[in-house]
């Protein structure tokens, strides 16, 4: 499988190797042969098993940890370049909240890198804050909040500056159902307000579909994608959950994790 | 190997240039032995005396080595039971923070009055003295900064303080006594050799070191300096190779 | 000069500027000194000592209070010395206008490359001694054979290594040798058998403790002295020294003989009035006690008087003696203070023969031929 | 709702009830003391027991309200105050340069690896060096520098010196705290293309804190056992190493004058640790409580 | 609402209210007045928004924290006796664990402490290690581990020695759908073998319709019981999830989350 010919990409990996602890006893190859074009715009989900190497592709792109082998190119430069022009943003599996800041500066630690003045940094903070519904709590500190409210501070302080490219690693993972829809609902729509490219890890199938225009099947030891899954849910709406296409790539997906590729290496769900 | 080699080239190079540039400003500037003896003095005592730089260093490195191990053995000791019960940490530290700021020299002479002078006992215990506050510290702030979710796990398990220490306190404050350990190390040295200076058997480096700048014989007093360096650096690496083997864990973020 | 003032001894400089122009200062120092008119602006000038205040060097501190450095236009500053502080080399660096050292610490700087030379041997004997109690039956260096013997260590230790080594004993092997600290707790705790001690400082500590045996002070009585200049190894000791380099150029020749004859115009009022130049060093700021601080005075005098060349001036015999020793006598490393001959200009009666002769012309008694050391009763703890 | 002050009064309360604790400490010090004493007159001890060696407290109380010197208006716990008070001063400087000079080789050692291994043998070699070694060549250099009207005085030698020996335990429990968090913040650090100067002063600084206290502990104490070392060596004249070294010449006689002044050197340090904790409770105001035992 | 009245309760609160930072200016009431029995090997799952005291809920349980007010029975004996009898095990929200012990020997510490021999415990961490399917990395080191990895772990620490309560703080979180259900199974599995009392808090729905007796229904701050509903699946099977009964559950459970009680305060759900 070779990259497609995406002409604009955001994210562009061939042939992306990566092994940890190489040569030694432990070794592990998280990354085999990732061959991967996000469109620009695109909104492209990662699921499989625990363990397959989906933050390890993140982290990669993200220029967070060098490829075994293998090139990249995010927005048209090396990771490298992209991750010093700050074209992306990134939402960790683990809040990795600062304990000595207030949830409020932690949300403005990057506007704070940005130079971003005061005033400026705190009523952005709190709108995001806001948005993730955690306004009253912007005083408080990191270890006195819930789990599914440290990650709402994480994803906040991901949305803070307003990056091209968004790479999230199962950001909603400790959300309950109602407050991960809201949040769904947001992502989606400041995606549409600014056409950010989004990579998005999940566990969670129905998300995958919900979010995506394209769900990205890894299979685990060694990490490799095995299908690629078209989704064209159109405008999503209260309904869509409910749509027919929505199931059929919910199902498509489940099969294809379960080992059962729909036909052929590519699949297309949903409205064409 | 190779990373090995990589590893020992910078602090060669660094000292290869700043003797060279020592050398260089004592022959260029026309620089009196009374004033600043040059490397090659320096090396040319050191090697001519060998033997007596070796009796020195060992006499004072035994020295530093039985404080260092009666201190760290002190400063556990302490650091575990301020651990353990309030009443002790609130009595201990600042105690042990005023001990640790008693000079040494002024130390000396008390010890050598309760003990006696011949001996080699005031000087291992100034050593213990100093060596004890940097592992007291380290280590104490090691057993008490425990993730808030790791005790509460082994609360849940019922774990007595006993276990809790052995189990978790202890290897989480590993990495903070090893910081200890490091600046233990060198000051062991120097505070074995520092309390010759006060009296009591003269075959160590303190007592060669004071009586040969005495008579300014600094390229001799230096060349045990070099000694005295040598040893301190060797109770150093000592720590750090002991280091890599108790806490292996922490080398995916050591340093120092 | 090249001197510089230091802030240690800033503080009393006015205080001794008062006293120099004080009444009673003025009628001492009588009209016939020519340069106290002329005198304008004195000469600046450092003086390093080795030590702190002390009545070891009273002299020093009285020509400055008398106002005689004055008379002769200096203004002196005198540094204090410390553990660490090597005052022959601070001279030689040009910290110092003149230093007072040891001869054989000084003969060894200079061998080291500090070029500086002897200018007035104000001590004329050793005041080293060896003090043991009386049961442990040692009256001479033979008698350390088999001991524990004290010293200072710090380079103060080739008179015991000398005795020792003239005595027929080897230093590494006959004798136990212990390093002193700077008290005489180790002998008073019977833990070392003899201790160094000199006869103006840790004699008189060990006579100013208590006897827990009697509850009194010690008395001479209670202990035997090995005195090392009856063992006839002595070494000179205080002298003071100047910049052989600077010696060169007139001027500081003529700075280094105002300040010999200043100075050693006030050894001799205090060979004549101990108990006076004793509170001169008590105002100084000494902390060592009153009772102390006399007997300390009246020690030194014992030192330098009588000078039968002259006060200052050196007597080749024992110049020879002294660099004997420090050529010969090997410490416990096998090192000797000095390898060579010193060269002829370490030592100069230049100028203390001068400052005799312009003392004496001042119908002073510049050899002390009559002098009688007071008697000093020591009282606990020297207060 | 309780307003804010709240939380400083109690911080402020437990200073008090922490200087108490430091109080009971002393009484405790000062009961074993004359326990031991009173121990070696009955049963033979390793150690001298002797009034020279451990005068009892109350000797000790008596030296230190006797006059200096006979005459003198100075009591000798006046003068011992008075010293320990400019000793602090020179401490505080030297722990102050100290500081600065540990934290910079620290973040030079951390931020680039060839640094730490070039430069840390040469700051642990540094601590090998005697004083008595380095005092004479110090004030001699010292002795030539003048800087504009500044002249060098044998002050700025004893600060250099307390630096010297304050600079190295802050430099290796800083290097140690800069390595110390963890992987996934500095990712995001590095997400942020943060420059290396950013990640420093949002996480590494405050990340270090837990090894950046004791080791401020430790180097505060290391300044005034510099400073007092110094003033010995230097014989500098007003601070407590002075006092020290005045003293103990008339230990053989007067041992308790001598203890006077150790303890002078003793509060001295207190003094300097009740400092850094001050810092150390303003420095830790904002993370987790320390869990108790 | 007071605490049912079942005869033999594993786990009794009554009245337990948790405030933090009392009387200061961010206090937060995190649990008022919770009544909640939990019968002997009942399985009962708590749900709610992010931050609605779950976790603080099972904390008190634990014995880990102090109710600010109410009293707590467990196993019949006051909380902390029962914590000091070693009645129940946890799994936290955060993996929580040490660095400095491999993978098998994070599995093994409770066994350590209760003091089995080395074999054996050897034996039991692998047996576990192999249920969570991370046998080939019982020698690695946890921060080596991906999120889910870490999370296994904690599952199978949690599971090595065999109390009669399990405390599970959203243990399959970070899990893939296929890996969940496994542990979901094998849960299930280990519960009917032992009969075990489990409190078992997820955002899931379905997962908590498919596990539970109960499912305890929470409302945020102030967090509170909001609904009881029971649920009676009988024997969980393949086609548990398709059927009728399955979905009544998720639906009556996703409205009272949403605010809509089901009729009265309980509701009961599955074939009688
Ligand atoms: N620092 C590391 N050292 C060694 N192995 C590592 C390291 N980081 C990750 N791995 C290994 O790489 C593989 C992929 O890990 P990764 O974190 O990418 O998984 P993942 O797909 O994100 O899983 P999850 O859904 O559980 O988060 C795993 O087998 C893991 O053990
Ligand atoms: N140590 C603490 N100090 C102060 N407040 C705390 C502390 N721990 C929890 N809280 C508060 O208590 C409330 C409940 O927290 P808890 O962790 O129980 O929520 P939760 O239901 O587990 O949420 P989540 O699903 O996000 O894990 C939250 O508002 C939180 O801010
Ligand atoms: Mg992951
Ligand atoms: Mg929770």
């Amino acid at each position: 499988m070779t990259a497609p010919a995406i002409a604009d990409a955001a994210v562009r990996a061939s042939g992306v190797w990566k092994v940890f602890n190489e040569g030694l006893p432990n070794e592990v190859t998280a990354l085999q042969d990732i061959d991967l074009a996000v469109g620009q715009g695109e909104f492209v989900s990662l699921i499989g098993p625990s363990g397959c190497g989906k933050s390890t592709l993140l982290r990669v792109i993200a220029d967070l940890t060098e490829p075994t082998q293998g090139t990249l190119e995010v927005a048209g430069m090396s990771a490298a370049q992209a991750r010093q022009a700050q074209r992306y943003g990134i939402a960790f599996q683990q809040a990795a909240l600062f304990d000595w800041r207030t949830v409020r500066r932690n949300v403005e630690l990057p506007l704070e890198l940005q130079g971003w003045d005061k005033s400026r940094r705190r009523a952005r903070a709190m709108e995001l804050l806001e948005m993730v519904q955690l306004a009253d709590f912007a005083e408080h500190r990191p270890w006195e909040l819930s789990g599914g409210m440290q990650q709402r501070v994480a994803i906040a302080r991901s949305l803070a500056v307003d990056p091209p490219l968004l790479l999230m690693d199962e950001p909603f993972g400790a959300l309950d159902e109602m407050t991960r829809e809201r949040m769904q609902n947001e992502l989606l729509r400041i995606r549409q307000e600014t056409g950010k490219s989004i990579i998005f890890v999940t566990h969670s199938i129905p998300e995958a579909v919900y979010l995506s225009d394209r769900v990205v099947v890894m299979s685990p030891r060694p990490g490799r994608i095995t299908d690629l899954i078209d989704v064209s849910l159109g405008q999503r709406n209260e309904d869509t959950r409910e749509a027919e296409a929505f199931f059929e790539g919910v199902t498509a997906v489940r099969e294809a994790l379960r080992g059962n590729p729909s036909s052929g290496a590519r699949a297309r769900v949903g409205e064409v | 190997m190779s990373s090995r080699l990589r590893s020992i080239w910078p602090p060669v190079l660094i000292a290869i240039i700043a003797l060279v540039g020592w050398q260089l400003l004592v022959v260029v500037r026309e620089i009196q032995p009374y004033l600043l003896p040059s490397p090659s003095l320096i090396a040319s005592n050191f090697f001519k005396d060998l033997s007596l730089m070796w009796g020195a260093g060992f006499y004072t490195g035994t020295t530093a080595l039985l404080g260092l191990m009666l201190g760290t053995f002190l400063g556990i000791l302490a650091s575990l039971l301020a651990q353990r019960f309030v009443v002790v940490n609130n009595l201990i530290t600042p105690l042990a923070a005023g001990l640790a700021a008693v000079p040494i020299i002024a130390l000396t002479p008390i010890l050598n009055n309760m003990f006696n002078i011949t001996s080699r006992t005031p000087r291992v215990l100034v050593t213990t003295i100093i060596v004890f506050f940097p592992i007291f510290v380290n280590l104490l702030r090691g057993l008490v900064q425990v993730q808030p979710v790791q005790l509460e796990l082994m609360r849940s398990m019922n774990a007595s303080p006993r276990t809790v220490l052995r189990v978790l306190r202890i290897p989480n404050a590993i990495p903070f006594f090893f910081t200890g350990l490091k600046v233990a190390a060198p000051l062991a040295v120097i505070a074995a050799l520092v309390a010759e200076y006060f009296g009591g058997p003269q075959e160590g480096l303190g007592a060669r070191i004071a009586s040969n700048a005495a008579n300014t014989a600094y390229g001799r007093a230096w060349a045990y300096v070099l000694a005295a360096i040598i040893t301190g650096l060797l109770f150093y690496v000592t720590v750090l190779l002991l280091e890599r083997w108790a806490a292996p864990w922490t080398a995916h973020r050591r340093s120092a | 000069g090249s001197s510089s003032s230091t802030t240690e001894s800033s503080a009393e400089a006015p205080a001794a500027s008062a006293a120099a122009e004080s009444p009673a200062a003025e009628s001492s120092a009588a009209a016939e000194s020519p340069a106290a008119e002329e005198c304008t602006t004195p000469t600046p000038v450092n003086l390093q000592l080795q030590w702190v205040a002390q009545a070891q060097f009273a002299g020093y501190y009285a020509a400055k209070e008398l106002g005689y450095y004055a008379e002769q236009c200096l203004d002196v500053t005198i540094l204090e010395g410390g553990v660490d502080i090597v005052p022959q080399t601070v001279l030689a660096q040009g910290g110092a206008d003149f230093a007072i050292s040891w001869v054989p610490k000084a003969l060894a700087s200079r061998e080291q490359g500090a070029n500086i030379t002897n200018v007035a041997q104000v001590f004329q004997r050793s005041g080293t001694l060896q003090v043991s109690f009386k049961d442990r039956n040692i009256t001479t260096a033979a008698d350390f054979k088999g001991k524990k013997i004290g010293n200072w260590g710090f380079g103060n230790e080739y008179e015991v290594f000398a005795a020792i080594t003239k005595a027929g004993l080897d230093p590494a092997a006959d004798v136990e040798l212990v390093q002193q600290q700077f008290d005489m707790a180790a002998l008073l705790n019977g833990e070392i058998d003899a201790a160094e001690a000199m006869t103006y400082n840790e004699y008189a500590q060990v006579l100013e403790a208590i006897n827990p045996a009697t509850g009194a002070l010690y008395t001479p009585e209670d202990f035997n002295v090995v005195d090392y200049n009856v063992e006839g190894v002595a070494m000179y000791q205080d002298a003071i020294w100047a910049s052989t380099e600077r010696l060169a150029d007139p001027a500081y020749q003529d700075l280094t003989q105002k300040f010999v004859t200043a100075s050693l115009q006030g050894w001799i009022h205090c060979r004549d009035n101990a108990q006076e130049c004793a509170d001169i060093v008590l105002a100084a700021g000494t902390k060592l006690g009153a009772s102390h601080q006399l007997w300390q005075m009246n020690e030194v005098n014992k030192l330098i008087w009588p000078s039968p060349l002259g006060v200052g001036v050196s007597d080749p015999a024992m110049w020879e003696q002294t660099v004997t020793v420090a050529l010969n006598t090997k410490n416990l490393e096998g090192a000797t203070i000095i390898t060579v001959d010193p060269s002829a200009e370490a030592d100069t009666t230049q100028f203390s023969v001068a400052a005799n002769e312009a003392l004496a012309g001042m119908g002073l008694n510049t050899t002390g031929d009559a002098f009688a050391p007071i008697s000093v009763t020591l009282t606990e703890g020297g207060n | 709702m309780r307003p804010r002050q709240s939380t400083v009064g109690r911080r402020i309360k437990r200073g008090a009830v922490g200087a108490l604790w430091a109080l009971a400490g002393v009484l405790l010090t000062v009961l074993m003391w004359e326990l031991v004493k009173w121990l070696g007159g009955v049963v033979s001890l390793p150690f001298n027991t002797n009034d020279q060696a451990m005068p009892h407290v109350w000797t000790m109380l008596q030296g230190a309200s006797k006059p200096e010197v006979r005459g003198s208006s100075t009591t000798v716990l006046q003068a011992v105050i008075q010293a320990a008070g400019y000793s602090l001063m020179i401490a505080l400087g030297g722990f102050a340069i100290g500081v600065f000079v540990g934290l910079v080789l620290a973040i030079v050692m951390q931020r680039f690896a060839f640094m730490e291994r070039g430069l840390l043998p040469f700051v642990i070699a540094s601590q090998t060096v005697p004083l008595i070694a380095l005092a004479p060549l110090i004030t001699g250099i010292g002795n030539r520098i003048s800087i504009g009207p500044v002249q060098w005085n044998t002050t700025y030698s004893v600060m250099f010196i307390a630096a010297y020996l304050a600079f190295f335990p802050l430099s290796v429990g800083a290097l140690r705290g800069l390595h110390a968090p963890t992987p996934t913040s500095l990712e995001l650090m590095r997400s942020y293309a943060a420059t290396p100067r950013a990640t420093l002063i949002k996480l590494r600084f405050p990340a270090s804190i837990p090894y950046l206290v004791p080791a401020m502990k430790v180097s505060a104490a290391a300044a005034v056992v510099g400073t007092v070392v110094a003033e010995i060596s230097t014989g500098v004249r007003g601070g407590i190493g002075r006092l020290i070294l005045e003293y103990s010449r008339e230990a053989t006689s007067q041992p308790a004058k001598v203890y006077v002044a150790v303890f002078g050197a003793i509060l001295l340090g207190l003094v300097a640790a009740g400092l850094v904790t001050l810092m150390d409770l303003y420095l830790t105001r904002n993370l987790p409580k320390e869990s108790p035992a």
